[in-house]
């Protein structure tokens, strides 16, 4: 499969956990997939955490406000309804339980729900930006990544590797091979991409896995 | 999203023995309509998060009269005899509070925070029973987070996705209440659309609100 | 002395305190009649801590807003150039040391600099307001009350015996009958009121004054 | 009160060694017209505090890339590869900070707080060598507040008394900057009268700005 399909897979089942009414924080990257497969009858506000609620889609071509980027540096628009702010009360939204939902890239995923994605140690160190504050405090938090490295190697682990981004627990990790849900018991397969098994998916997947009754196939 | 409600739903929602953050100061910037409501219901037992009791006919005082609130954490209660006598006659608990502590504390609650250091307070009668932290040889008192079932807060327009704006010293403490409750409902006198309110001039990201109310 | 005119006479001398550009707060009734002698080319930004900086004198009668109070719940206007914020920013001014000049009323101040102006057990608790942080954060703070309660005990004690506001020291203190400056050595009488003496000041003063070499007459 | 200014007399006002807070984000809101000047009057060893270090010939990165900075609080470099080298080849002294962290640790500064609590890095390397306290069974990481010798911030507009407004996400960290440094001084697009600038829709208060530069 492209990158660009897996994207496109990985947002579209994303975007079906998005409730009518959620205030949204799509990290960098990969989770900006989602804003373009948002379900019918479904009105969501997306928050960047620079300091807006209620960003729109990207302008037009010499549309671009040189004032109205997202967390990405990606030029945006402004939803009618919008509200802007100081990057400090946005992350008091963000830390203090106002965000509904965040959905943010990861470079792993482990069985216990933590993850990793600022830092691999004397290789690249970007920073953690946002995205601590982002796991720590939204109400639920979906990863959202390809299933394997470049070099084809599961990024899903018993273990994380890599520094923790932090020790609360995510919610989901969603690939554009399957749907697997932390629960405490441990990581719960619940629903495999059309084109691959469920064999398919332990065999891709370092992490033990636990696999439901009832798996579904989006 | 925010929903429209009416005044008496609002209340209603209410339940004896609730925690209640009312924005307002000396009865400025008050959701009236809603404590008349509450006054109407007698729902009673109220825990009463406020800067100060406001007058005994006016503001939150109204209730504290009526006998509906159980305790309060306030910073003044000076204006308002009723509140003294209750506190006197311990019909009332009272934990007096700086204002400056009690705004940073309901603040915390909002912003996800476990409490903040501030020197206000030390070596007076505020720092009794308190932790204080050494920070960089300088001291420090613990002051922990305040939050409330509801935030009853006050402004003077919204639009219909609860971003909020206010008018003069009316804002005070309104906009930290919003923050910082399980369910916040504010009583405008204006519901415009979406969008007519700039985004430049919004104060109160509608993410905080639950409900809107149309004052009477 | 009237108790009118001892407010004029503090309310001008402590006016005389002011610099041009400064941001000052005035507590809760005597401080107020500062505002009425600033002295001439000096522009000064009154803050009132419920959340406006630029508060102008009060409205004619008839022209009250009733969202346009101060602290103590009098009806004020706004200069041009005013601003208006919640009352955790007004604090954040105050505690963070952005207030050049706070001017209070107590019941009580001692040798060491300290005061007591909120609470006398069993008798009257109105709280201490934003008192104890108007003390803990501006830069200068100056006491301005009478000398002597209505008993005519004075209020200038070589101990509080009332619960303290903070343990921060004031400044400065100004009465109907004298400039005290609080110093590492304790009470400075630097200024006698024009109809005292330097003999009266000290025989109605319970604390010890060390007195000046060149008082002057205000 | 607030003094008009060149950004060459702006940037002169700052020693070599000493601290500056940028507002800003990926070059939007920076104090452009300051930093420019700054390159050019080569003040070296500054301590930087900012959200992020912007690219290598826009925003702050002009001043890291031109080998001004000895030290660097962030909470992300990702966008410049000349913060990374230098830090990899110990050039530079990078503290990463978690962003919301890094932004109440700022506030505190400007608050007159002694720091905040927060879970945020609790569990992860953030944590390392800080103290972990617990209110009310649960743990939060104690941070310190961070304040600086000047902070270079960027507005829309500010009237003669300093009030400022911003416009859109150019806003984000300068208004708390604002707050927390000595000396505050604010590149803005135009400077109009007191007055000019509803009451309402001020953002930053003058009390807090010292300087003014108008925008080359």
């Amino acid at each position: 499969m492209e990158v660009i399909d897996k994207r496109v897979v990985i947002g579209k089942r994303v975007a079906q956990e998005l409730k009518d009414g959620d205030y949204v924080n799509l990290g960098i990257g990969l989770p900006t997939e989602v804003a373009n497969h948002i379900p019918e009858g479904v009105r969501v506000f997306f928050q960047s955490e620079n300091g807006i609620m209620g960003a729109g889609p990207a302008p037009t071509e010499g549309a671009e406000d040189e004032n109205l980027i997202n967390a990405g540096g990606g030029f945006i628009t402004a939803i009618k309804g919008a509200s802007y702010f100081d990057t400090c009360l946005s992350f008091a939204i963000i830390r203090g339980g106002h965000i509904d939902l965040t959905v943010l890239g990861a470079l792993q995923a482990d069985q216990c729900g933590k993850l990793a994605n600022w830092m691999i140690p004397g290789k690249m160190i970007p920073g953690m930006g946002g995205a601590m504050d982002l796991v720590t405090g939204s109400r639920k938090v979906i990863v959202a990544m390809e299933h394997c490295d470049r070099r084809g190697n599961s990024k899903i682990l018993d273990n994380c590797s890599l520094p923790l981004t932090a020790k609360n627990k995510v919610n989901l990790i969603v690939t554009e091979r399957a749907v697997i849900e932390v629960t405490s018991d441990g990581l719960l397969l619940k629903e495999v991409a059309k084109g691959y098994t469920v064999e398919d998916v332990i065999s891709c997947t370092d992490a033990k896995l636990i696999i439901s009754e009832n798996i579904s196939y989006f | 999203m925010v929903k429209i409600i009416s005044a008496k739903e609002a209340a209603s929602l209410i339940k004896s023995g609730e925690s209640i953050m009312f924005g307002g100061f000396l009865a400025v910037g008050s959701a009236e309509t809603i404590i008349e409501e509450l006054k109407e219901l007698g729902t009673s037992d109220l825990e009463m998060i406020v800067i100060a009791t406001d007058y005994e006919d006016k503001g939150v005082g109204i209730l504290v009269s009526n006998k509906q609130v159980s305790s309060i954490k306030t910073s003044h209660i000076g204006t308002n005899k009723a509140t003294q006598n209750q506190m006197n006659n311990n019909e009332i608990k009272v934990d007096l509070i700086p204002q400056g502590t009690l705004l940073e504390q309901i603040r915390s609650a909002g912003a996800g925070l476990g409490g903040v250091l501030t020197p206000t307070g030390l070596g007076t009668v505020v720092a009794e029973g308190k932790q204080v932290i050494e920070v960089d040889g300088k001291e420090f008192l613990l002051e922990k987070p305040i939050s409330a079932d509801f935030a009853l807060i006050r402004a003077k327009k919204a639009d219909k996705y609860g971003n909020l704006v206010y008018d003069k010293t009316a804002r005070n403490s309104n906009p930290i209440m919003a923050t910082a409750a399980k369910i916040t409902i504010a009583e405008v006198d204006e519901i415009v659309e979406a969008g007519e309110i700039p985004a430049e001039d919004v104060v109160t990201p509608g993410v905080f609100v639950d409900y809107l109310v149309l004052k009477k």
